[in-house]
């Protein structure tokens, strides 16, 4: 279905990217200006323009960190359809609903069209070279210190350019923040394997033990570790791999695993040491860690039964190699770092780190490599801008207002800052905050390349070409602004490239050699390159893990008990609408969530035994509460959450980002503490304690469950068999 | 020779019944006993007898009707399947018997009901211009016998309705 | 004893009292039509919001694809069986009770029909594409599916509908060349004339009559059983639970002739006031209806039983599932109320006192036909919000005031339709409360004269 | 002459399908799906929605169970979870299950649409004409899987629904529906015949592989087979022959095994003789821990 053999040069000067200036259509076979569609002559239409037929090109999604690659389906100038590139080692032409939802974003009816700046309560609409003398103007009296600027997690040339063009009057305030990045257990990792994100190989595992990390749902790379678990389903020479999961809050991981744990919030690492100590297989100072933490201990502090815990250690003894993983539900508390790193330990302990734990390739080029989001970095620029350290701020690919913890009061510090720039695809809640915004292309309009967080197999390097002609004419891709920005301030340095498009071809085809393109002629390459939309970088450097523990020296907490505020809030992430960026995608937000199966809101799941103590029913109101604020949602009774716990799936209730988002549910992030992980400031989302209350107001949940409640009553339907009786051997 | 046509109204019924078999009966030169006609508010199948034998047609229409209604569903039905649906469905045959069966019933229902009537229209002699001799009494209580013969019979025809107390004897010379 | 009608009542009475009625009812005849029209109103305003804004706005949903639309029309449908009991099979019976009132009852028939007809169209998702389900030749080659039971009912509702129109026309011959006799000039009149076919009443005429009564009468039997018969194949012969069940063929029919019984009581004590009909429409024949009504409630209620059992005693637990679920789900209120209605209300009919006390006979009349219209709910409802599959069960779907107000505006219609052919055409049928005067006289008067002769 | 036709064709019009008919050929198109790998994380739904222009109806209409998803996820739980006396945690995770139009071979939709808008294909799908759609719903009424979605209003027209730019993103390959017609999931069929197009161009058969559900194509766990069933070489056909699935059946021989068969092939309702073309393999559960 690829069709890859026509000029590229002539795809992209009919798109309007061949070498003239930035912007606007008129050479197009099609043009969306205005609304208007030109008629269209087919009868000299480039080769590959063939009326009905839909032609691919290979891109690279954007709807998450994960870097997989796309094929959008391009029919008449529109791109109709994104579907995964089998080439890519990441998701091997497979795509998540995220993904598929990215045409959205490109057609979303609610994007900013042009540049604003601020009057008063409104935003006057002005062109872009008065947004640049704007930009100009206010960083003219101040200095590099006084500058800081926000953006999500960045990589590829527009890192380069990005860094280059603070590095232009010498801010190093560049804060890189995402609410939902695994930070902690980066850091955990890096101390237990000496690299930040190492390789795991699901596929390879025959017991995957995973404390709170959602993999086929949100965490990290889901699309790549969905494919790694279908092969760890199919098995080993037909030994079928066993999940195991223990959090507090069901994922969808969770709901996929042969032994679902509930295990008391922030008893994670406990539960770790208790295995290693079950285990009774290492020796030095781990078996003297350990050796506190008998079955009894530890099944009183965590609430998993003792059986549980013997039943776990003889799998994992027998069963080898496994995989222990930590995730978002272990990392999230102020003794967050601590829970990963016991929880790696077991790793070690288990001798998984070599086999199923392995370093990961990198790319050779470390000013392209990502800059990984965390929040430390939001704390960091709060602290900075309550201290009124900042008078200019640019903000991008981040929503922070929206994203922030409540506990923080981002909002009321943002204001104090002069100047703020936000370069934004949708009126969001930050956007709304902004002096000045700035529209942006969306990533089926822009060029880029991008180094994914996680690599799979071998290094790569992502590439971003536009699939169809811009919607509206007045957009700009990043790479593109910050050209301009920085021309502002080196132009010497940057005349010879005309826009961004040809920056990147500049880059990139400077290190042709480097790249896998050594003896082809530079259109070659450069035809090639986009053609395939990913560079694979053959012998790229890998660090080697350490096949070492390193110093434990944890000291887990015991768990609290908090009269006041009894229940601990856990802040769940949703596969689809993650922190929040996505809730405008109407296909998302009709996309039920996959427990629950409700659509267009919030809930608060709540244990039916909890429930039934405080007579609450499905669809009650309740108020939660925490030291920082409260919210109201309404109640879905679920088995599969702690009973000390409730839960309130991020991304919902804007107060702004379109028709599709704006007004549907709550957002927890206002209700969470500002509580740090003490080892690396991130913040400890799962921290939070709450109280609940009925408010005494009753709705009907919209969902697609039915009235039978998830039943089969005495139906086969979704048949299930044991191991035992299965016999997996033959099976195609 | 001029036919001449009375109408003779009775009240009541015994009398005219009687009337009609003398009529009958009675040999009138220039009357034909078959060219009386009987008009009456109610069905009076009792006097049927003494009017002669006069026998009905329209099982006949009925029996072709049902028969001609039922063929047509089938093969019209059968034929459209056999034709256009050239498509399986549900698993079923493309001409299916229960389903072609149950409306072939209801077409020989539908032929058998409009054949019928079609057949009382042109049994009945229906719709018909009303003759001239015609007393709206006829459907409100009484009886009229209508009767034409050539005028030599009129006399004594008129004195059989009198005999039998008519109400009234309306004339009319016919063609 | 009391009788059925007076045998001395003059024939020229009868047609005097039964011409009135063309002409001056009692002032409550233009207030159920006023009534009436504002209901059609409320129902022709709903439908114009449906076809307008789609049918979601009656709140279907899936699985909840057929609502009260469907109910209403096998209610509308069931109704109409009791004009063809009436005339068609007490005819054959020679039961002469039934001739004063069967014409308003083969009235009812007809527009009991159309209603019903009308519903079918209502419930369409594309009504403007109606035309589709009908078998006639096109210039595309193309024909409706045979094979659906919705097929046939269409072709058995027009089967119908034509038969029972042709029935009530070809009865009413002789009525109508009475109006035409005493109408005075007008349009009426010419409308008569026109009708009545030159009809004089000769015996030619009324020899052919008599058999072409007799023989659609013998035909409109069988049509009437196979009409509702195949309106419970659109349920029997789906694959639901509830709905493939063997019994309901016989089950549909007992119900429609109950619900057009009950239908009938209502309409007899409705026209005998408005039309001052007393003489004719005599406590004795409604008494005589009244226990008829009585029979087939219990037939129903035999079958309904039956049905029970029959789900009860199979290994259909998906059938099973649906039975409980409307004895003790969501639609338990309106379950029992329909058990109650059509099995415990038609016992007050066992009792003499009150098989011709118009004020109770007219409240359980209508008792009675509310229960026949839940029926036909608590058939279609449960199905849907209890199906095979669970993931799709919905049993919280309620009905939006938009098709409450179409169910509402169609008894509107139907009365409309109704009072006014009660208004344009003789309601009761004069000659053949003639001949049955004329048999009663007889009769008396040769049991008279056998008495005599005793003595 | 259409009675000609009749009389000489007889025996053909009298075939019962699929039991004494002659299997499909060359295509016969039927899908399996591994419920073990299946993890429910809705790609598939949300790849139908974007290739067949599927409606987004809104909060207000999903409430109202008026949501047009053609193939929908759902999760069964173990019956004994969270309710008085029965077991506190769902320990053994959901069984999730994709649930579309399954295709049937004897459909009991086909057979009750009054105007013979729903009919079987040469190639064993199960089609839906939407311009003959009049909107009776006798299909979904009389379907057992309840996967057939009707078009309650004017989705085209709708507010939000479409609004003026996301109307460019709809597949021109896929009609707009209209109100008032049934819809359901196709099998991708603009997929299949743009790939049975081009193999009858170039004179060979689709192979294996050639052509991809929207939904097994996004699918991350490649959970989703599609394929032709009359090619012994396609992973379906492989997939239900090792599976011992036969198409034709209301009850497989496998099943009558004493103590129950160890192949996870099963087809869901299968003993009302729809004859489904969509075989599931059971989920499995460890039962070491």
């Amino acid at each position: 279905m690829m069709e890859n053999g026509f000029n590229r040069r002539d795809f992209l000067k009919v798109l309007g990217w061949g070498g003239t200036a930035v912007a606007l259509s008129g050479c197009g076979n099609t043009s969306v200006e205005d609304g208007r569609e030109t008629v269209n002559s087919y009868v000299e239409a480039a080769d590959y323009v063939i009326p009905g037929i839909g032609v691919y090109f290979n891109s690279t999604c954007a709807q998450c960190d994960a870097g997989c690659s796309i094929m959008g389906k391009v029919r008449e100038g529109r791109v109709l359809k994104l579907e995964g590139n089998p080439d890519s080692a990441i998701n091997r032409g497979k795509t998540c609903g995220l993904g598929q939802a990215g045409v959205q974003h490109h057609y979303n009816p609610d994007r900013v069209r042009e540049p604003l700046q601020r009057k008063g309560e409104i935003g006057v609409t002005i062109t872009w070279e008065k947004a640049y003398e704007l930009i100009a103007e206010k960083l003219k009296d101040v200095s590099g210190e006084e500058i800081a600027f926000l953006s999500g997690g960045v990589s590829g040339h527009l890192k380069v350019l990005l860094d280059n063009y603070l590095a232009s009057f010498g801010c190093r305030n560049h804060f890189v923040y995402e609410a939902l990045a695994p930070a902690v257990v980066r850091a955990a990792n890096k101390k237990s394997y000496g690299v930040e994100m190492p390789r795991y190989n699901i596929n390879k595992a025959k017991v995957v033990l995973s404390f709170g990390a959602d993999f086929l749902g949100a965490w990290v790379s889901p699309v790549h570790f969905s494919q790694q678990y279908a092969q760890f389903r199919k098995g080993v020479d037909g030994e079928r791999g066993v999940l195991i999961q223990i959090e507090p809050k069901m994922t969808l991981t969770g709901a996929n695993a042969d032994r679902w744990i509930p295990v008391r919030p922030g008893t994670e690492g406990v539960l770790a040491l208790g295995i290693i100590n079950a285990l009774g297989t290492a020796g030095g100072d781990i078996a003297a860690l350990v050796k506190d933490y008998d079955k009894v201990r530890v099944s009183k502090e965590t609430g998993v039964p003792p059986g549980h815990i013997d039943k776990i250690a003889a799998l994992l003894k027998l069963r080898s190699p496994s995989l222990v993983l930590a995730g978002s539900a272990a990392e999230g508390y102020a003794h967050g770092s601590q829970n990963a790193a016991a929880i790696n330990l077991l790793n070690h302990v288990l001798g998984n780190v070599g086999k199923t734990v392995e370093a990961a390739a990198e790319v050779p080029f470390p000013q392209m490599a990502p800059a990984r989001g965390n929040t430390a970095a939001l704390k960091a620029l709060n602290d900075g801008l309550a201290a009124g350290k900042y008078k200019v701020l640019f903000n991008y690919a981040a929503n922070p207002i929206f994203t922030a913890p409540g506990g923080m009061k981002f909002k009321d510090n943002w204001a104090k800052a002069d100047f703020k720039v936000v370069f934004a695809h949708y009126m969001d809640e930050t956007a709304l905050q902004a002096d000045l915004v700035l529209p942006l292309d969306s990533a089926l309009e822009d060029w880029g390349t991008h180094v994914p967080e996680y690599m799979a197999d071998g290094a790569q390097i992502n590439i971003q070409q536009p699939l169809m002609e811009r919607l509206h004419a007045n957009t700009r891709g990043m790479g593109d602004i910050l050209l301009a920005l920085i021309k502002q301030r080196r132009p010497e340095d940057y005349k010879s490239y005309e826009d961004y498009y040809g920056y990147l071809r500049a880059a990139m085809l400077q290190n042709k050699a480097a790249l896998g393109g050594g003896g082809m002629d530079d259109d070659t390459f450069w035809s090639e390159t986009l053609s395939k939309g990913i560079v694979k970088l053959a012998g790229a450097a890998t660090t080697a893990v350490h096949s070492k523990a390193g110093a434990t020296d944890l000291t887990l907490p015991a768990a609290t008990q908090d009269a006041q505020y009894p229940l601990q809030l856990i802040p769940a992430v949703n596969v689809s609408l993650r922190d929040g960026r996505h809730a405008n995608l109407p296909w998302l937000q009709e996309s039920p969530d996959p427990l629950t199966t409700i659509v267009w809101d919030s809930w608060v799941e709540i244990h039916p035994k909890k429930a039934l103590e405080m007579d609450i029913t499905e669809g009650d109101i309740i108020e939660v509460t925490s030291r920082t604020g409260s919210v109201k949602a309404q109640a879905y009774l679920f088995p599969g959450i702690h009973p000390d716990a409730i839960s309130i799936p991020l991304g919902q209730g804007h107060e702004a980002l379109g028709r599709y988002a704006k007004g549907y549910g709550v957002n927890p992030f206002q209700i969470l503490d500002a509580v740090f992980d003490k080892e690396t400031g991130e913040l400890a989302m799962h921290e939070t304690r709450v109280k609940i209350s009925k408010t005494g107001q009753r709705v009907i949940v919209v969902k697609d469950e039915s009235a039978a409640g998830a039943k089969q009553i005495r139906k086969k339907i979704a048949g299930r068999m044991s191991t035992d009786n299965v016999d997996l051997s033959k099976e195609v | 020779m001029s036919r001449h046509h009375l109408l003779a109204l009775f009240d009541n019924f015994d009398e005219a019944e009687a009337a009609i078999v003398e009529l009958r009966a009675g040999n009138i030169r220039g009357f034909n006993p078959d060219d009386l006609i009987l008009k009456s508010p109610i069905e009076h199948p009792e006097v049927e007898g003494v009017l002669g034998n006069k026998p009905v047609h329209i099982q006949w229409f009925t029996l072709v009707g049902a028969i001609l209604g039922g063929l047509l569903g089938f093969f019209l039905i059968s034929g459209a399947q056999a034709n256009f649906f050239a498509q399986i469905k549900g698993g079923k045959p493309i001409v299916p018997l229960p389903p072609n069966f149950v409306l072939t019933y209801e077409m020989f229902i539908l032929g058998g009901v409009f054949i019928t009537v079609l057949g009382f229209l042109i049994c009945a002699g229906l719709p018909a211009k009303r003759s001239p001799l015609y007393s709206a009494k006829v459907s409100e209580d009484q009886i009229g016998i209508l009767v034409s013969g050539d005028e030599s019979a009129i006399a004594a025809l008129k004195a059989i309705f009198s005999k039998h107390k008519a109400l009234e004897i309306q004339e009319e010379a016919g063609k | 004893m009391e009788k059925d009608i007076r045998e001395n009542i003059a024939w020229a009475q009868i047609n005097k009292d039964v011409l009135r009625s063309l002409e001056a009812p009692r002032p409550l005849y233009w207030v159920i039509l006023l009534v009436a029209l504002a209901m059609v109103g409320v129902g022709v305003g709903c439908e114009i919001y449906q076809y307008q804004t789609g049918i979601g706005v009656a709140n279907m949903n899936n699985p909840h694809v057929w609502g009260l639309y469907i109910a209403t029309f096998i209610f509308w449908i069931g109704m109409s069986h009791s004009g063809t009991l009436l005339s068609a099979i007490l005819h054959l019976m020679h039961a002469d009770w039934r001739k004063p009132i069967y014409r308003f009852a083969e009235a009812m028939t007809t527009f009991s029909l159309m209603t019903a007809g009308l519903f079918v169209m209502i419930h369409l998702g594309r009504l403007w594409q109606f035309y589709y389900s009908l078998p006639y030749p096109n210039e595309r080659g193309l024909w409706p599916n045979f094979q659906s039971p919705l097929l046939w009912d269409a072709m058995a509702i027009f089967t119908y509908l034509s038969s029972s129109i042709i029935f009530l026309y070809v009865g009413m011959i002789p009525d109508l060349a009475i109006c035409r006799d005493n109408m005075h000039p007008g349009w009426r009149k010419k409308l008569y004339s026109l009708l009545a076919l030159g009809w004089e009443g000769t015996d030619r005429q009324w020899r052919n009559f008599r058999v072409t009564y007799l023989t659609v009468a013998c035909f409109l039997i069988p049509l009437a059983v196979s009409v509702h018969s195949i309106v419970a194949s659109d349920f029997a012969m789906s694959q639901q639970p509830g709905w493939h069940v063997t019994s309901f063929p016989p089950y549909f029919v007992a119900g429609a002739l109950y619900s057009g019984c009950a239908a009938i009581i209502s309409l007899f004590i409705i026209l005998r006031y408005v039309f001052k009909f007393e003489e004719y429409m005599t406590l004795s024949i409604l008494k005589k209806t009244s226990r008829l009504t009585f029979a087939i409630a219990m037939v129903w209620t035999y079958l309904n039983a039956v049905e029970f059992a029959s789900v009860w005693y199979s290994h259909d637990e998906a059938a099973k599932d649906v039975l409980i679920q409307k004895a003790t789900g969501t639609y338990a209120p309106f379950w029992w109320m329909m058990i109650f209605c059509g099995s415990v209300v038609p016992l007050m009919l066992a009792f003499k006192r009150f098989q011709a006390n118009i004020p109770v006979l007219f409240a359980v009349s209508l008792l009675l036909n509310l229960g026949m219209w839940l029926e036909r709910w608590m058939i279609v409802a449960p199905t849907f919000s209890h199906g095979y599959y669970p993931w799709a069960w919905d049993h919280d779907q309620w009905p939006s005031l938009v098709q409450w107000g179409i169910v509402f505006g169609s008894f509107g219609w139907f009365a409309l339709l109704f009072m006014v052919f009660c208004k344009v055409f003789p309601s009761v049928s004069m000659y053949e409360v003639k001949e049955m005067v004329y048999h009663r006289s007889l009769a008396l008067k040769n049991g008279e004269t056998a008495e005599e002769g005793v003595h | 002459m259409s009675v000609n036709n009749l009389l000489e064709n007889w025996a053909q019009f009298r075939h019962f399908h699929p039991v004494d008919d002659k299997p499909h050929d060359p295509y016969k198109w039927a899908m399996s799906i591994d419920l073990d790998a299946c993890s429910g994380c809705n790609a598939c739904s949300v790849a139908c929605y974007a290739e067949n222009n599927i409606p987004v109806v809104g909060k207000e209409k999903y409430a109202h169970g008026q949501a047009m998803h053609w193939i929908r996820i759902e999760h069964y739980w173990d019956e004994d979870i969270g309710v008085p006396g029965g077991r506190e945690f769902p320990e053994q995770g959901a069984q999730f299950l994709p649930m579309m139009c399954q295709q049937c071979e004897a459909a009991p939709c086909e057979t009750v649409c009054p105007v013979g808008a729903t009919n079987h294909t040469a190639d064993g799908l199960n089609s839906q004409i939407y311009n003959r759609c009049i909107g009776s719903r006798y299909c979904s009424a009389n379907c057992p899987y309840k996967v057939r979605y009707f078009n309650w209003y004017d989705y085209p027209t709708t507010d939000n629904v479409w609004p003026e730019t996301m109307t460019r993103q709809l597949n021109p390959d896929v009609t707009v529906r209209s109100k008032g017609v049934m819809e359901k999931c196709t099998f991708c069929v603009q997929r299949l015949n743009a790939a049975m197009s081009t193999a009858r161009s170039e004179g060979r058969k689709v192979h294996d592989g050639e052509v991809q559900t929207a939904c097994q194509q996004a699918c991350p766990t490649n959970a989703i087979s599609f394929g032709n069933l009359v090619d012994p070489e396609s992973r379906v056909a492989k997939q239900w022959a090792r599976q011992q699935v036969e198409l034709t059946k209301d009850k497989q021989t496998k099943d009558a095994e004493p103590g129950g068969s160890r192949l996870r092939g099963y087809r869901i309702l299968e003993e009302l003789r729809p004859y489904p073309s969509v075989m599931y393999l059971e989920r499995v559960r460890e039962s070491a821990v």
